[in-house]
């Protein structure tokens, strides 16, 4: 262990989340609970990118007053990093959903051990 | 020039449905007249060679396809060229009776000019690369039938060949990596300042190599392939799988012993312990197979199994008298295996009989077939006065000579093969010449000598036998200079 | 030779063997030498046929899921080892962030030449207040171009999988068969309650979303966020009268022709300035004053254009996970 | 600065662009654009790999106007180029091959939006490839395993859409893998773009400061990019991805997608870690395990299935395996072998793809063995093109598979330790390989068979038999003419450091 | 211009003729034919053996292998024991073949081995001599199998193997034996120059022993025997004597020229090849005289009585004492042609009554009287009663026996040899007591005379003389051989 554990705690939680998402997507059968395993994974990085642009004692990027100095402001990099996950996250949500519902319509099921069993009954 | 060799063959087989022939003799002439003429070529070339290699094409590194003569590729380029119109000839006659034919002169005539490349390869990637190509072109001839049988065949030759050659590609690496070169050179051409301390590895990966060439040349856990493929049609059988593609295993293997790794790097390793003591049992147990065995060409393929480690036998004494034996038992058990296999083609496409049980009594119908059957089956047992008796004589000499505890017991293999070779070949020409004693021969009154496209090559190896067997000193003498490295 | 034995038993004796051979009468190798005919070896035409049914068969026993214990066993031990990798993951990942420069500090690795440039010489060089808001559409733009076309595809796949489109007969989709007939009401109830605060609601939160959208470069907001929010006032507005009223103002064709309009914009505009900056030429676009709504260049078309794309993606998600279409 | 160097630039913007404009058009004109696009990256990036073998230097280009470590770049030396224009020219001719199938596998309505999916895969190829950034790279692995996704989905069977689930779920821990160590890793360095960060990791190392979080960071990229690209134990979802997906998509998927996410490690491994550092870790050794079980367990996968096309899936795990196992010999000469391997089996792959939808499409649809019986014979360029596509995967000489085989094992034997590994695993993988192939080429020619199948000629398929032909003459290009090849890669790899 | 050829050649040709010809011939022509073919060898051998020049190199197999044959004293022993039990045997078997089918393959494959003995008789260096020997099993075993049952099938077939097997075990001598030789010509008292302590010399003792074995198979030595028993029975009884009298010798001549010629006596003598062989022997002889006296068959007792006899022989070989070496050879002699004549009998009796067993033939002697008195007197001989044959080398074996310096082997080889002389009369005489005198309950009014026909009774009353003559007079013999014996020990 090293000597920054308790004063990392954000990011511990945010690796913390991140094993249960990742855990989730892995071993739930219902795809819809994978689905929300892969958020809590993304969000899980979002907030470890939050944690590490934080600085203490100072504010949001965005330029008030004229004040362009380093000592004002967090660093802005990990927001933007963050925003651009957000959308990659959204995008890879919807079409997980939209393949669930496929899935679903077709054999009535959220389960994928049934549903595979059930293609490779119709499959052979 | 050697380009040229190579090339016509497979050019002729190309050719072979792509020209219009009107009636099936102009074909013949056409195949026959450009074996013939490569063949004429090949003895050209060997007998005015020069020592000078001739580079085909560049791969890697300094890895190239070259071609070159030396005393080896003499010895196996004069067999195959030599053999080859003959078994030419009698394939015309012995496919009237099988379909497909076009596609099987394609192939057949092709394998001539990858086994010459085989043989006139200067360096291991060439003679890789046309021993894959062998395989390559061969596959179809044992799949010729379409049968079941012959499907499941060519299968299983496909997986060992190629599997084989895997390891064998081990080999060609080591001697990329550790040779100064890879070209061919008496006495090896590994760097042992190289090697290092890692005498043992090599010698690991030799053993595996030899085992992957083995697998052409039916060495013992990998010869399943080679009774199997005798549902090929006979010329087939008798020129690949006796002469062309078992033997250039074992010309590979000698290659690989004498040319790459050299004997003095091997000679009394643990890895010549090892591929001796594979070799010894190889002998025993091909020839116990062929006593089991009652399918005749089957049979014969056993019986080749044993033969060719008799060939590996005399490679891995590893002294160039084992050389000498080495190649004067490739060379006469060729024509020895060849003669029989012919005959026993004969004998199946004269009466459809393939099961030893079935030849009782044929011995009188046929006379000239079981006649040289059982000369090839003598020369094969080793009488003296035969062919087979010389090549033997030179192997078990050269065990003798070797000083090595297991050599000699590897002559008591030998001879416990020519018994078992007694007893297999003698029982077919027992049962035809004296099938008991009321035995009723009406049902074969159909049954007679073939004509003289089959027996013309019968009679020519036949003579080529007992002349081998009577005066054989000025060949043996050519094949030590070859193994003294004289050509 | 004893003859105490009855025969039978005798001739099973080592004895009998030994002197029956002495005698030469029976030799244990020889005796079998004259072939007995082999079994001739006849392949199956079926033989093949039935394995490959076998083979099936096995197939089909191992993914019967309910009853193959072996299977059932072997998804346990996968989910037991699968649970061990996680926490082993955990564990690292605890370790890993153990020995990572502490939060908050303001000296570590991050905080180097790169944020302090974006901060200090952010405004002159973007223009935009939001530093942010500069950085990911002008310092490092390629990223956001590619981030939303990131939303392209997945909109794309999207339509893939659920677009349900009739064929040139204009017979209707077969998946629609496969539908649960129940779930194609896609027309909402009449809810008064609903069409009421929805009316009142949608137009303030479209333009508030207009609003993010369009201060983007100058606080808090920008393109995603802002047609985020207008694309769930258009989702509102969907659930609160229907497709048949938003079909009016948008169909398939009004958000093809938005996307492809905003997307183009996006790419051409980016590809003049990534051109024009990598050959160092001059940017014609200017930078405007800083703090004013028309100022920082290409930042506000491009909010408007990623708005835009945002806004018509998120209700293109909506209409198609409802009812497969707009 | 060169025109020619905007190309790069060019080809990964038209990529996108035409995307969007596939998007309006109809599906003829959908086809012809992206058929022009790729054609145009191709010879763009075929021009790009003269010129920059010509200065024999690399070059970076701003994304935008800001240099290095602010602003976003991209970067091209001579195996960018060469990549770019290899998988041009594979992806042209996978989706010519495979044209006529995507007529009776999707939807008609749904053929433009496959050609955007194509589009924009070749975009991201093309950016993973060009990338100095490791953000963008993030974003371009995303859009190429969306639309990766989406070509493995648009053939609307239950089967496609199960693997499509199961690939995007192996995707996302992957890619969340590689994020989560992508940050780690931005917040011991501070940088994103690639040379930046190598800069800070030699620097770290020096001090040795950060030891533990920098090699597990490098180890979650790995393990990442390695479940994306189907290494061994998380091959699951391949063989129905590959096996049920529209023809096209299968050999583009085989031989493209996964072959972009083991550059994108070439590239880490070379430009943000250092090829010294990574090989000084034990992550070398993991990666050579797995390639090596990979060879040997999907071969075996592949030899049990009786589907033509799932055999070919696995055959691709363990092709997979061979690539990683030239990554974990850890010498230059190691990875040399597994580029060109990554050329020699995408060539190789797609081909047997294409292959043996001609041989399936005359065996009345079914891709069960005993079907195929003879299939060779019904359909001759496929059954040639399947055989030499079988010898190149055994490594038959004159054909690709040969070279990549002897390269790995010339580089096997400069590593000791790995040497007898290394050699045996590729000889009983070679067997193992023969197995499943030559029982399938065996197959589709053992005999005339069923003739209720009807032939088909050279007329009939025209431009799949082409298509077939240049697969063919590919392979043997790469099989005869490697010294060049190797050497380009050798001097790509050099430009890399 | 190679008379040395003639007598082995001849015969060959005319037998290789006989078999191609396709045509069946006449019987009395093939029988006339056969005949004289026969005579013609005799006379040829005759004529040879009185040669003045008696060796020939025909021609080289490799580079220092010649084909070469000499004639010595061994050499005129076996060739006049051939010459005359071939023609006797051929002559009966004119008159008793006419019950077998293709006797032209018969008279064929009897003309090779006679052309293959007299080579083997001849060969003047041991590969030649392998060459024949070779020869005369793949010549002799049509003979065996001739009559084309089943077991005469397979009867031949285990001659065939045993034979080769033996063959080959000494082939692997003649490979070691090549090495450590300069030449492989045969040379009194043996060209070997190792010594038995050397490493190599051990090894070769070895080699040795498995020569011995191997060439031991032909003579029926005790682990290899049982072929005899099995191929007597089966062959006709002109071949069975042929094959009893003079080719089961080959082992033997086979055995002296590797012992005597290659190895020397004194590379054995003393060491553990010499005990073991003897042991063999004795054992052998034991065991076949315990074999034939318990057999009911009478052609299967009288072979395996040639199992025993032969054992005598290599007895005397394996003494290696100059009186046990001349006994050995006498016994060679006196049981060739005893052996000889008791088969011929044997056949005599199977041809006129067909009956086979012991037991059966009550009062034989009545109906043949001719015959079994030659019976009885040959018996005599086998059994070793002065006057006959059989005494004479007996006592030598005995007299060698007790001399040579053979340790406790000294005392047993004598006593076993009485013991086993003791079972030959056991299981001889009783044919004669059962013929002469049938017992009380026989039917002499069923008797009628069934002398076979005279060419059956001729060469049998022949060879009767001969094995008595060399009762009586055996120093015409010893002279000749005591000073070439002397030079090989």
């Amino acid at each position: 262990m090293g000597p920054n554990l308790w004063i990392n705690y954000g990011e511990a939680v945010a690796a913390i989340l991140f094993c249960i998402g990742f855990t989730n997507l892995l071993l739930q059968t219902n795809l819809i609970k994978k689905i929300i395993g892969l958020n809590i994974m993304d969000s899980a990085i979002y907030l470890f990118l939050a944690e590490k642009g934080y600085i203490a004692g100072r504010t949001a990027p965005i330029v008030t007053d004229g004040v362009t100095n380093v000592e004002a402001y967090i660093n802005p990099i990990p927001s933007g990093l963050v925003l651009t996950g957000i959308v990659v996250s959204v995008s890879v949500s919807a079409l997980m959903l939209s393949l669930t519902i496929r899935l679903y319509i077709r054999y009535h099921s959220l389960d994928l051990d049934e549903i595979a069993a059930q293609l490779k009954k119709e499959g052979r | 020039m050697i380009i040229c060799i190579i090339l016509l063959p497979i050019i002729a087989g190309i050719l072979v449905p792509l020209l219009p022939f009107h009636k099936r003799c102009h074909k013949e002439i056409f195949l026959e007249g450009a074996v013939i003429l490569n063949s004429i070529l090949v003895w050209y070339l060997l007998l005015h060679h020069s020592e000078s290699t001739f580079l085909l094409a560049h791969f890697t590194g300094d890895l190239n396809i070259s071609f070159r003569v030396d005393g080896m590729s003499m010895v196996f380029a004069g067999l195959v060229s030599g053999l080859w119109p003959f078994a030419t000839l009698y394939a015309f006659e012995y496919m009237t009776k099988e379909k497909h034919e076009n596609s099987f002169f394609l192939f057949y005539t092709m394998t001539y000019g990858v086994t010459l490349g085989i043989a006139f390869a200067a360096n291991l990637l060439t003679m890789y690369f046309f021993y894959e190509l062998l395989t390559l072109v061969t596959v179809p001839l044992v799949m010729h039938t379409l049968t079941r049988e012959a499907v499941l065949a060519s299968r299983k030759y496909l997986y060992y060949s190629l599997g084989g050659a895997a390891f064998a590609f081990i080999g060609l690496i080591m001697v990329i990596v550790y040779g100064n070169t890879t070209d061919f050179i008496l006495g090896g051409v590994l760097d042992l300042a190289k090697i290092g301390d890692r005498t043992n590895v090599l010698l690991l990966i030799y053993v595996m190599a030899f085992m992957g060439f083995g697998v052409k040349a039916a060495v013992c856990p990998f010869n399943s392939w080679l009774p199997q493929a005798g549902v090929a049609p006979t010329p087939v059988t008798a020129l690949l799988h006796a002469v062309a593609v078992v033997k250039s295993g074992a010309f590979a293997i000698i290659r690989l012993t004498y040319y790459s790794f050299g004997t003095e790097f091997l000679r009394g390793t643990w890895a010549q312990t090892t591929v001796m003591i594979v070799v010894m049992f190889t002998i025993v147990y091909g020839c116990s197979r062929a006593v089991k065995e009652t399918h005749i060409k089957r049979r014969l393929a056993y019986s080749t199994i044993s033969n060719l480690s008799y060939i590996l036998f005399g490679a891995v004494i590893m002294t160039p008298l084992g050389l000498t034996g080495a190649i004067t038992h490739l060379v006469f058990h060729a024509v020895m295996k060849i003669s029989s296999f012919f005959c026993a083609g004969a004998i199946m496409h004269q009466t459809d009989k393939r099961y030893v049980h079935e030849l009782n009594g044929l011995g009188y119908r046929m006379p000239c077939v079981f006649g040289i059957f059982t000369i090839s089956a003598l020369a094969l047992m080793g009488v003296p006065g035969l062919a087979g008796f010389i090549s033997k004589w030179n192997l078990a000499q050269a065990a003798v000579d070797s000083q090595n505890p297991l050599a000699y017991g590897g002559i008591a293999c030998l001879l416990i093969s020519a018994l078992l070779t007694a007893i297999y070949m003698l029982s077919i020409v027992v049962r035809a010449f004296f099938p008991g004693k009321d035995f009723d021969d009406s049902s074969l009154q159909d049954a007679h000598d073939p004509n003289w496209k089959m027996l013309l090559p019968l009679f020519v190896f036949t003579v080529f036998i007992i002349l081998f067997g009577i005066h054989s000193q000025s060949i043996v003498n050519f094949f030590y200079d070859v193994a003294a490295g004289v050509y | 030779m004893s003859k105490r034995k009855p025969a039978e038993e005798y001739h099973k004796t080592f004895a009998f063997h030994f002197f029956s051979w002495l005698r030469g009468e029976k030799d244990p190798y020889l005796g079998n030498v004259e072939m007995k005919p082999q079994k001739e070896y006849e392949p199956d035409p079926e033989l093949h046929l039935r394995h490959e049914k076998e083979h099936d068969a096995i197939l089909d026993k191992v993914y019967d899921m309910k009853h193959n214990r072996a299977l059932g066993l072997f998804h346990r031990l996968y989910q037991a080892t699968s649970i061990l990798f996680c926490l082993f993951l955990m564990a690292l990942l605890l370790v890993t962030i153990s020995h990572l420069p502490a939060t908050g500090a303001a000296v570590k690795p991050v905080n180097n030449e790169v944020a302090a440039r974006y901060i200090e010489s952010g405004l002159e060089e973007t223009g935009a207040v939001n530093i942010v808001a500069g950085m990911i559409l002008d310092y490092r733009a390629f990223d956001t171009l590619g981030e939303s076309h990131v939303l392209f595809v997945a909109t794309i796949t999207v339509l893939i999988m659920l677009r349900l489109d009739k064929n040139k007969k204009g017979e209707p989709n077969p998946l629609t068969k496969d539908m649960n007939p129940n779930d194609r009401i896609y027309e909402p109830k009449n809810d008064a309650i609903l069409q009421m605060v929805a009316s009142f609601l949608v137009p303030i939160i479209i333009i508030f979303g207009i609003y993010i959208i369009l201060n983007g470069h100058l606080g808090p907001g920008g393109g995603f966020s802002g047609g985020a929010v207008i694309g769930a006032g258009l989702i509102l507005y969907l659930n609160a009268f229907g497709f048949g009223k938003t079909e009016r103002f948008f169909t398939e064709k009004t958000y093809k022709w938005i996307c492809f309009f905003s997307l183009s914009f996006y790419c051409l505009a980016k590809s003049y300035s990534f051109y024009t900056g990598a050959n160092h030429l001059h940017s014609i676009i200017p930078k405007g004053t800083p703090g004013a709504i028309l100022s920082s260049g290409l930042i506000l078309p491009l909010n408007i254009a990623v708005g835009l794309v945002v806004a018509c993606t998120m209700y293109a998600f909506y209409a198609m996970f409802r009812k497969g279409g707009f | 600065m060169d025109f020619v160097c905007n190309f790069p630039f060019f080809s990964i913007l038209i990529s996108l662009f035409s995307g969007t404009i596939c998007s309006i058009l109809p599906e003829k004109a959908a086809k012809a654009v992206n058929r022009i696009v790729i054609a145009a990256v191709g010879v763009m990036s075929g021009i790009l790999l003269l010129y920059l073998l010509g200065t024999g230097e690399s070059f970076v280009y701003w994304m935008g106007h800001f240099p290095a470590p602010w602003g976003n770049e991209i970067r091209a030396g001579v195996l960018e180029a060469g990549m770019a224009l290899f998988f041009c020219i594979i992806m042209y001719l996978s989706m010519a091959g495979g044209a006529h199938k995507l007529f009776d596998e999707v939807e008609e309505s749904k053929h433009n939006l496959y050609y955007i999916l194509i589009n924009l895969l070749l975009s991201s190829l093309l950016a993973l490839v060009y990338t100095n950034d490791m953000f963008t790279a993030y974003v371009f692995v995303e859009i190429n395993t969306i639309s990766a996704c989406g070509l493995i989905m648009i053939r609307q069977v239950g089967r496609t859409i199960e693997a499509a689930v199961r690939y995007m779920i192996m995707s996302l821990l992957g890619s969340g893998l590689f994020l989560f160590g992508l940050c780690i890793m931005y917040d011991l360095t501070g940088h994103l773009l690639m040379s930046n960060i190598k800069e800070s990791v030699a620097l770290l190392i020096q001090n040795g400061e950060y030891q533990i979080p920098l090699i597990v960071s490098v180890t979650l990229m790995c393990i990442g990019l390695c479940i994306k690209s189907a290494l061994f134990p998380f091959h699951a979802w391949l063989p129905d991805a590959y096996g049920y997906s529209t023809v096209s998509s299968a050999a583009i998927l085989s031989s493209l997608v996964s072959k972009g996410y083991i550059f994108l490690l070439i590239k880490i491994i070379y430009r943000v870690i250092g090829f010294d550092i990574f090989n000084s870790t034990r992550i070398i050794d993991v990666l050579f395990v797995f390639g090596l079980m990979g060879m040997i367990f999907g071969s075996l996968s592949a030899i049990k299935e009786n589907d033509i096309r799932r055999m070919i899936a696995y055959s691709s795990v363990a092709q997979i395996g061979y690539i990683y196992m030239g990554f974990g010999m850890g010498t230059q000469a190691g990875m040399v072998a597994s580029v060109f391997h990554i050329l020699s089996h995408a060539a190789t792959k797609s081909l047997l793809f294409i292959a043996a939808i001609g041989l399936t499409e005359v065996s009345g649809g079914s891709r069960k063995f005993i079907d195929l019986t003879g299939a060779g014979y019904r359909n001759k360029w496929a059954g040639v093109a399947f055989t030499a596509g079988s010898l190149s995967m055994v490594g038959v000489p004159l054909f690709s598979g040969f070279i990549s085989k002897l390269l790995f094992a010339q580089a096997a034997v400069q590593v000791e330790g790995k040497m007898l590994a290394t050699l045996i695993v590729l000889g009983i993988s070679t067997v193992l390989n023969a197995i499943y192939f030559m029982k399938t080429v065996i197959r589709i020619y053992a005999t005339t068979g069923d003739t209720s199948y009807p032939c088909i000629t050279f007329k009939d398929m025209k431009v799949h038999a082409i298509v077939l032909i240049f697969f063919i003459l590919l392979n043997i290009i790469l099989g005869v003419n490697s010294q060049p090849i190797v050497n380009m890669i050798e001097q790509g790899l050099a430009m890399f450091a | 211009m190679y008379p040395i050829l003639l007598p082995i050649l001849f015969p060959i040709l005319a037998g290789l003729c006989l078999l191609v010809y396709r045509k069946d011939l006449e019987r009395k022509l093939l029988t006339g034919i056969t005949g004289s073919c026969l005579v013609i060898t005799g006379a040829l051998v005759i004529s040879v053996l009185a040669l003045a020049k008696k060796s020939l190199i025909l021609f080289y197999l490799t580079e220092t292998l010649p084909i070469y044959f000499q004639i010595d004293e061994i050499s005129v022993i076996f060739s006049v024991l051939t010459v005359v039990v071939f023609v006797c045997a051929g002559f009966f078997a004119f008159a008793y073949m006419k019950h077998e089918q293709k006797e032209k393959r018969y008279y064929g494959f009897y003309l090779i081995a006679f052309g293959v003995l007299n080579g083997l008789c001849f060969a003047g260096n041991l590969i030649t001599f392998y060459l024949f020997f070779e020869l005369l099993t793949l010549s002799s075993f049509p003979l065996v199998l001739h009559t084309g049952t089943r077991e005469a099938i397979m009867a031949g077939l285990k001659y065939l193997f045993y034979s080769l097997c033996g063959a080959y075990a000494s082939l692997y001598g003649i490979y070691f034996l090549y090495r450590h030789c300069d030449t492989l010509t045969f040379t009194a008292g043996g060209i070997l120059q190792a010594s038995p302590a050397s490493p190599d010399g051990r090894f070769l003792l070895l080699v040795a022993f498995l020569m011995i074995l191997g060439f031991g198979v032909k003579a029926g030595m005790f682990p290899m025997h049982a072929w005899l028993p099995t191929a007597h029975p089966a062959a006709p009884a002109p071949a069975s004597a042929a094959l009893s009298a003079v080719i089961v010798k080959a082992g033997v001549l086979a055995l002296i020229r590797v012992i005597y010629y290659i190895f020397g006596a004194d590379f054995l003598r003393g060491s553990w090849v010499q005990t073991a062989w003897l042991t063999l022997a004795l054992v052998t002889v034991f065991m076949g005289s315990m074999l034939a006296y318990r057999e009911p068959v009478l052609k299967k007792r009288l072979a395996y009585s040639t199992v025993s006899q032969l054992s005598y022989i290599l007895f005397g070989l394996a003494v290696m004492d100059q009186d046990a070496f001349m006994g050995g050879l006498l016994h060679v002699l006196a049981h060739g042609f005893i052996k000889g004549t008791l088969f011929l009998i044997a056949g005599a009796i199977i041809f006129t009554t067909g009956k086979t067993r012991v037991d059966e033939l009550h009062g034989i002697g009545k109906e043949m009287p001719l015959t079994m008195w030659c019976y009885t007197i040959v018996s005599l001989g086998l059994i070793g009663i002065p006057p006959t044959g059989g005494f004479v080398s007996k006592w030598y074996l005995a007299i060698g026996g007790l001399a040579g310096d053979i340790g406790i082997f000294r005392y047993i080889g004598p006593a076993v040899l009485l013991i086993s002389a003791l079972l030959t009369a056991g299981y001889l005489l009783p044919l004669t007591i059962r013929g002469f005198f049938p017992g009380a309950d026989y039917d002499y009014n069923a008797l009628q005379k069934r002398e076979p026909a005279r060419l059956m009774t001729i060469p049998i009353l022949f060879m009767t003389i001969l094995s008595v003559l060399i009762g009586l007079f055996p120093n015409i013999i010893t002279d000749y051989l005591t000073k070439f014996v002397s030079s090989l020990l």
